[in-house]
């Protein structure tokens, strides 16, 4: 790059990563805070038309279906002898992977204070919280009986039954929880102020919507100085809790006793794995925000689909090489199970599946993700996004239903075919969205302060004829 | 296993257990149904929570197996076998086990009914009396000649009683009849034994005495004459610990649930059992030295081996292993008799016995011992004398017919018309606890009480060295509307009077039941005597019935058969096609056992394939004709059609395709009815010599229609053939 | 000073510079650090104003849930299964199975810990609270304001200290409804 | 109460331990076990498509495969399995509410119907995949409930079962024994399937006897207990003869 630069360009070098980096082509607070009011604000026909259709999905696809499996038993869906876990469990596992992203960008960047993340952080939490949510209605569809799902709760009761915390489920749902309420929180915290700055500039019931949401936030410096703390302590105790919650999503599939299951590698393996399919949905996430919501051009630059692209060049990587780790193993193991579900993953009816994981995962990320101009280029990365997400799909349902048809009991295998799973995924595909296009219109997407912080922060630098961008440390 | 302790010991144990848990309730001398009391008045025994046991027989087959019920509050809930009865031990088949499945089935017919126009939906509820006038006016007002009895195949009290019946009035002698006694060509197996020992009796085979076991045919561990007597020698034959291991071979073109047991599976050509028989004797006596017996004398062992597809080696170590074995036993049955060369097919087969010379040895062949009250063997007709039958049907001879235990339109082979028949009998009169496609052609069901309800007994004809009479008692009040066939005979009887009346001078059925056991209850050698017939029938219902004490096995005379000339000649097939088509009864459902649902949900021994019909065909016929599992093909017989979808089975041979029989209703209630297809409505009119229809007689073509039928399967395709797994 | 009242101003400063200038003058002409707040809509931190530092109970808070979540696992862990009326056997596991514990001891003790984080937060700052506050809402548009609140003589000359300072406005603070 | 942390028992001698000895070299695979199981245990029957879907609930199946091809095709001797009722269960552990745990009394996996939530977590981790689920309220209609065993509970949609070894006979046996004051005799009862069988392919007992029938048939050579290797401890031992 730097080889190639011609004096033309070095003359305007300085203009020109102003006009690259957001940090360093700062906005009066007053201007960004009016342009994100104004982007929560403004909703066209085409807006309501998607929102109106996403919730007509939802209500068919997620809550009609759902009814309707609750009334006539989980005969309806595709769930079978020997693949008793189907496409529930696969998006489970896909949703809690999806939410492994934001505490990434938000806990693991702000630990290690990489300051690209500052305008997409909490649209990266909002995906964790929206996407648990419906990890866990994926769940409770699983269940047999979900009208009885308090009883895997640990809570006194007459007869002193309490759960069983040797199974992985019940370890699955201590950190669901955990998950889910501390992310719920550490989206909630860096919210405050910017509640309060939408309050300020607010009227009617949005207003009191953010009144309520502010709690009474001012600004003083006792306010600031818990909120730091509190989100000092979240980003740093968070982290392990994301490890923790998907690696025990693996042991619900590790400590079982089934070929190609039992693997000591799934913990990092999927954590991996969900990072892969997070930073992807990230990626959609913030194309389509930046190509949908006004002034959003301002905040959501190249600069920032550059980084998430080289993050996920990274990811895909390391999560091949868990891959080849896990498949190693298993394959040299020698085990006659192991091995005939290898052959199966590869060559058996659903085979295409297992290619194309691959091609998603690995080959497309790598020969894309490698180009600094590609990896900027938003469609590029959301295609890219969108076909790692289809490929980690994959990737579990080859791990869940299609492992599942293979077991010690050749007398049983058998092949499984989806049934209602598919309009309920696709109804919680549905309600995410439209979970996510609500909250971009009630509460701002942009976190201004934090912005305005990392504008404040940063400078130019001039080392002899080299103009390079410096950061101090604020804090 | 410690020498001390065998697994008949076991058993016994095992009768003494079920004897002190659960104590068998006889019905008291006075009572004679069973009663639903108020709950202020119940027998101590119907307490909540308290089992009683009733023994009783097993209808659902005419083996006639002992059973004994679990009831508690007045319903049926298990059957087990009666561990007392001689003939199964305290076993039951899958049958007997689902036999409640039957009583409180959805479908049974509640209520007399008369129908407005045959075939037709539409039916009228009666009364009893109506009923019975019916009855009473159809005796009275034909001929005596032109009313005839169709019966089941079991050789059960209400026979008895139309025997007796048709002997003081002169209507016709009840035929029995039945699509197991069909398939197992149970005429043949009796004709046979009459040529060869001059007894018209049905043999035995004492499998679990014999050392090795060449079986052509005869499916004995499924259906055959008596299951799980012969699936109990069976186990002895295998049984390692007091004797050497048995070995068991098996000559049949497909392999069977039985040939699956066999040590060796031979798969001969269709046709060719006599002439692999009678070489298999030649080889034998060769093998054994001494002058070469007439019978075995004019075959050649090379020809047979050609023609059957038999490598001449395996021809040799067979025979030499028959010969090795002071204990050989040889036995016919099942498709290989179902041909025009039927009955040298069974000649041949029993001669070969001849060579061990085991007749009326333990491991050998016997005369089955005749029930206690039975003079000679009395055989179902065959399906030439329903022929006679029907051909007397299509005259105007007869003119009303009453139909019991049996449903002809299913069981007969459609090409065999009973039902073109039926239209020239002016009254028929069905007493069908089921509505079958019978009922559905008759103008009146008065249906019979369900076994479990119903009193009688029942001859056990083959299976068990003791003569056994089976009794049978009603475990539970009717549940329906319903009334014992007996009953309604004799009252119709007294009702039309005349000879009638007097042919039956009964109060009711358990009147007529106790002047037939009348002659039992002092006689030697018996299981229980009593001194009065009350409690001799007491003992009766408690016991499930009566048996003699002693081995009761006629001895075949085989002094000649060694000398005789056997036919060797090859079967003939009727039809055009290139494959040799093989119906075989299905094992879990049988004849009658489609409306049960249970029965329909056991997967199929062979194929382990639930609630439809298949045909089997070899991988590499399937492969050559383009066709895989689940495509549905047209096979088309010179009698007629039907399409149905492809099983790929292993052990068949490619020139032979083979269909189960037991599906295919078109009535019979929801769990049947169109369901599967019926492969009797394949079959042609061919007969073997002793009547028995050729039904692997035949030679049928396929076609390919392109549809596709899922089977309903409980085996993994993927796992056990390796289909869908991926190529290697 | 006999009689003292109380000096209750709102000072608004477009930057960090003056505001920090502004705290300085005060505190040069005596008015206490305890008297003064400060409000802004970034975080700045102490250093960059010249304040002592805050106090902040969160990290002892975070610590005492972080217990009581431990102690939670602890009981569902370790105490629970002894509280069936009858022991539960699966497989050939122990009652208190080993590595399980540790889970559920992880999970407990970090739920505990980020909830009362969280709640630590509610309660520094005595959130929620809807009554009228002193406040300017130019603070969320990157003003700094100062509230200076205390006992003190003459008001003008803590006006005049913020005035030269650089402040945009000083007004008398009032509660107003958020 | 005083609960130590259990030892692990892996003996035979477990007390009260009760087991299956199956011949595979006489069973004939005529399925009277698995239509006396269906009887004994008010087994649900699901219909033509939802059994060839891997659906059925059948609690016991009989297993075959084949060997070589025609003309020297066998049929593997018949296997029948059903729970195995494993010492160390892989199902036990993994379920989160206790809806399957281990009897001290009789040494066999319960499954507890009405604790079940569904999730199924059992099943797959069952090596021997005998568990059966109810992906439906299966329709019997009247009068056919008539029919089922009172002793037996009828499982709603959404409930995991399997096979237990008859375990209201094991008690209904131990209760007259207790009230006649006498110890359980072997053979005094039998499960549904042994039952039934013709073959007298099953015999059913007590392990822990070494003078019962099934441990004498037991101690017999080649004996094999299926994927014992995972260390399941199985309470079925299998003869495959021939």
């Amino acid at each position: 790059m730097a080889e190639k630069k011609n004096h033309a360009e070095h003359a305007h070098g300085e203009e020109h990563l102003r006009k690259k980096h957001l940090m360093l082509d700062p906005l009066p607070r007053g201007q960004m805070n009016a342009m994100v009011m104004e982007s929560m604000h403004t909703t066209s026909w085409k807006f309501w038309a998607v929102f109106g259709l996403l919730a007509a999905i939802t209500a068919y696809g997620l809550f009609y279906s759902w009814g309707v499996m609750i009334a006539e038993g989980l005969g309806v869906a595709g769930v079978n002898r020997p693949a008793y876990w189907g496409i529930f469990l696969v998006n489970t596992v896909f949703w809690i992977g999806i939410s492994h992203a934001g505490t990434f960008i938000s806990a693991i960047l702000r630990v290690f204070k990489a300051e690209f993340r500052r305008p997409f952080t909490r649209a990266a939490e909002l995906m964790t919280t929206f996407g648990l949510v419906q990890a866990g209605f994926s769940i409770f569809m699983h269940m047999g009986r979900v009208w009885l799902s308090y009883w895997l709760m640990p809570y006194p009761n007459q007869r002193m039954l309490w759960p069983n915390l040797h199974s992985p489920l019940s370890w699955d749902l201590l950190a669901i929880t955990t998950y889910l309420l501390s992310s719920t929180m550490y989206l909630f915290l860096p919210l405050i102020p910017d509640v309060a700055m939408a309050r300020d500039r607010s009227t009617g019931w949005r207003k009191t919507f953010y009144k309520i949401l502010a709690l009474g936030f001012r600004g003083t410096e006792g306010e600031w100085t818990h909120l730091r703390n509190a989100m000092n302590i979240f980003a740093w105790a968070i982290i392990p809790v994301m490890f923790s919650v998907h690696t025990i999503v693996s042991w619900d599939f590790a400590a079982a006793t089934r070929p190609g299951w039992n693997s000591t590698i799934f913990g990092p393996y999927f954590v991996v794995g969900a990072l892969h399919s997070g930073m992807g949905a990230v990626i959609m996430v913030l194309a389509i925000v930046r190509g949908t919501m006004k002034n959003m051009k301002y905040f959501i630059r190249p600069e920032h689909f550059e980084a998430i692209g080289k993050l996920m060049l990274i990811i895909s990587m390391t999560w091949a090489y868990f891959f080849f780790n896990d498949y190693m193993v298993q394959w040299y193991g020698g085990d006659k199970w192991t091995k005939q579900l290898l052959h199966f993953h590869e060559a058996g009816p659903m085979g295409w599946m297992w290619f194309v994981m691959l091609i998603f995962n690995v080959a497309i990320p790598w020969a894309v993700l490698w180009n600094r101009k590609w990896r900027s280029t938003p469609w590029i990365v959301f295609t890219v996004g969108l076909l790692i997400n289809v490929g980690m799909w994959f990737e579990r349902y080859i791990i869940i239903p299609i492992s599942l048809s293979i077991n010690r009991m050749p007398f049983t295998w058998r092949l499984y075919q989806p049934g209602i799973e598919i309009p309920l995924g696709i109804g919680t595909l549905a309600f995410f969205i439209l979970l996510y296009m609500a909250a971009s219109r009630l509460i701002p997407l942009i976190p201004v302060w934090e912005v305005q912080e990392g504008q404040m922060a940063h400078e130019l630098k001039k080392y002899g004829r080299e103009t390079v961008v410096t950061v101090s440390e604020l804090e | 296993m410690s020498e001390k302790f065998s697994r008949r010991d076991f058993l016994k144990l095992a009768g003494v257990g079920a004897a002190t848990t659960a104590v068998l309730t006889g019905c008291g001398p006075a009572s004679r149904y069973v009663k639903r009391e108020p709950y202020m008045q119940m027998p101590e025994y119907n307490y909540n929570g308290q089992s009683t046991y009733y023994a009783t027989t097993c209808r659902e087959c005419a083996a006639g197996c002992g059973l004994i019920v679990r009831t508690v509050q007045g319903r049926a809930i298990k059957t087990e076998g009666n561990v007392n009865n001689p003939l199964n031990l305290g076993k039951t088949c899958a049958r007997g086990q689902a036999t409640l499945h039957g009583l409180y089935n959805p479908d049974r017919v509640m209520d007399p009914l008369k129908r407005n126009s045959r075939g037709g939906e539409s039916t009228e509820v009666m009364d009893w009396e109506a009923a019975i006038q019916v009855v009473a006016d159809a005796l009275k007002n034909n001929k005596p000649e032109e009313i005839a009895f169709l019966m089941g195949m079991a050789p059960d009290h209400l026979f008895d009683l139309a025997t007796d019946f048709a002997n003081a009035t002169g209507i016709n002698a009840p035929v029995r009849f039945g699509a197991l006694g069909m398939f197992e060509a149970r005429a043949t197996l009796s004709k046979a034994s009459e040529n060869l020992f001059g007894e018209a009796s049905l043999p035995f085979f004492d499998v679990g005495g014999a050392q090795v076991v060449f079986s052509f045919g005869a499916n004995f561990l499924e259906t055959w004459l008596s299951p799980v007597s012969y699936t109990r020698g069976f186990a002895s034959l295998r049984e390692s610990k007091t004797k050497q291991r048995g070995t068991f071979v098996q000559f049949e073109s497909r392999m069977s649930q039985t040939g699956g047991k066999a040590d060796e599976w031979i798969p001969l050509r269709p046709g060719s059992e006599a002439l692999v028989a009678l070489a298999i004797g030649r080889l034998a006596s060769e093998s054994r030295g001494g002058p070469m017996p007439r019978a075995f004398s004019s075959v050649d062992p090379l020809e047979a081996a050609s023609k059957s597809g038999i490598k001449l080696e395996t021809l040799e170590h067979l025979a030499e292993m028959f010969a090795g074995s002071n204990n050989a036993l040889a036995i016919p049955g099942g498709a290989a008799l179902g041909q025009s060369n039927g009955l040298a097919v069974a000649e041949a087969v029993l001669a070969l016995n001849a060579i061990s010379d085991n007749f009326g040895k333990p491991g050998g062949v016997y005369f089955s011992a005749l029930a206690p009250n039975q003079a000679e063997y009395q055989g179902p007709a065959s399906a030439k004398e329903m022929v006679e039958l029907i051909q007397k049907m299509f005259d105007g001879k007869i003119k009303v017919l009453f139909v019991h235990g049996v449903n002809p339109l299913f069981e007969l082979p459609t090409s065999l018309e009973f039902g073109g028949a039926s239209k020239y009998v002016s009254q028929i009169i069905s007493f069908a606890t089921f509505p079958d496609e019978t009922v559905r052609e008759a103008d009146y069901v008065f249906p019979d009480h369900h076994g479990l309800e119903s009193w009688g007994y029942q001859r056990v004809t083959t299976g068990s060295a003791q003569p056994v009479l089976s009794g049978a008692q009603p475990v539970v009040s009717p549940y329906y509307n319903t009334r014992a066939t007996a009953d309604v005979l004799i009252a119709a009887a007294q009702l039309a009077g005349g000879i009638f009346a007097e042919a039956l001078p009964f109060k009711d059925e358990v009147e007529f039941l106790q002047s037939k056991a009348a002659s039992l209850m002092n006689a030697a050698d018996g299981s229980i005597s009593a001194a009065d017939i009350n409690t001799f029938m007491a003992y009766f219902q408690q016991h499930g019935g009566y048996w003699k004490l002693s081995d009761a096995r006629g001895i075949p005379n085989a002094v000649d058969v060694l000398n005789r000339n056997f036919s060797a000649e090859e079967a003939q097939f009727e039809g055009e096609g290139e494959f040799f088509f093989v119906p075989f009864v299905s094992p879990t459902l049988a004849e009658a056992g489609a409306n049960k649902p249970w029965l329909q949900e056991l997967p199929d021994p062979t194929t382990t394939v639930m609630w439809n019909t298949w045909v089997e065909m070899n991988p590499e016929t399937a492969h050559e004709l383009g066709i895989e599992n689940d495509d549905v093909v047209k096979i088309i017989s010179e009698a007629g059609e039907l399409e149905v979808p492809v099983y790929v089975y292993p052990a068949i041979r490619p020139d032979t395709i083979a269909m189960p029989f037991g599906q295919g209703h078109t009535a019979y209630g929801r769990y049947a009815e169109q369901r599967g297809v019926n492969p009797a409505d394949l079959l042609g009119q061919h007969f073997n010599e002793a009547g028995d229809l050729a039904f692997a007689g035949m030679k049928v073509k396929i076609e390919k229609t392109g549809k596709k039928q899922p089977l309903s399967r409980l085996e993994s395709m993927m796992g056990v053939y390796g289909i869908g797994l991926g190529e290697e | 000073m006999t009689e003292s009242k109380i000096v209750d101003l709102l000072a608004v400063f477009p930057d960090l510079e003056p505001a920090a200038d502004a705290i300085e003058h005060l505190r040069s002409i005596g008015v206490h650090d305890g008297c003064m707040n400060v409000i802004s809509g970034i975080p700045v931190t102490e250093a960059m104003l010249g304040r002592p530092s805050q106090w902040t109970n969160v990290p002892r808070i975070a610590l005492g849930g972080a217990l009581l979540g431990f102690g939670a696992g602890f009981f569902l862990a370790f105490v629970a299964p002894y509280l069936y009326p009858y022991p539960i056997q699966v497989s050939t596991q122990s009652y208190v199975p080993g590595p399980p514990a540790v889970v559920v001891l992880f999970e407990l003790t970090m739920l505990g810990m980020l909830l009362s984080t969280f709640l630590g937060v509610f309660l520094d700052s005595f959130f929620p609270n809807y009554r009228p506050m002193k406040y300017v809402p130019e603070v969320s548009d990157g003003k700094i304001a100062i509230l200076v609140e205390c006992p003190y003589g003459d008001e003008m000359k803590i006006i005049d200290a913020l005035k030269k300072s650089g402040a945009e406005s000083v007004r008398p603070a009032e509660a107003q409804h958020l | 109460m005083d609960i130590k942390i259990s030892e692990v028992k892996l003996s035979e001698e477990q007390a009260g331990k009760w087991g299956l000895v199956i011949d595979q070299d006489i069973c004939t695979g005529c399925q009277a076990c698995v239509a006396a199981c269906a009887m004994e245990n008010n087994l649900s029957f699901v219909g033509e498509e939802d059994s060839g879907y891997g659906r059925s609930m059948h609690w016991i199946r009989i297993e075959r495969f084949w060997e070589g091809e025609y003309p020297e095709v066998k049929m593997t001797p018949n296997q029948p399995m059903m729970c195995q009722q494993c010492g160390s269960a892989p199902c036990e552990p993994v379920c989160p509410v206790f809806a399957t745990v281990h009897s001290e009394a009789e040494q066999l996996n319960l499954q507890v119907y009405n604790r079940c939530v569904g999730t199924r977590y059992c099943a797959n981790n069952c090596p021997y995949q005998v568990r059966s689920f109810n992906w439906r309220d299966y329709e019997r209609p009247e009068p056919l409930p008539n029919q089922l065993n009172p002793d037996v509970t009828v499982r709603r949609r959404g409930v995991m079962e399997k096979c237990t070894f008859c375990i209201q006979r094991i008690h209904q046996a131990q209760d007259q024994a207790k009230a006649e004051g006498r110890e359980v005799v072997d053979g005094e009862f039998t499960t549904a399937c042994a039952q039934a069988c013709p073959a007298s392919a099953i015999i059913f007992g007590r392990v822990d006897d070494p003078e019962s029938l099934v441990s004498q048939l037991g101690r017999r050579s080649h004996g094999v207990k299926h994927l014992e290797e995972l260390g399941t401890l199985p309470n079925v031992t299998y003869f495959k003869g021939g």
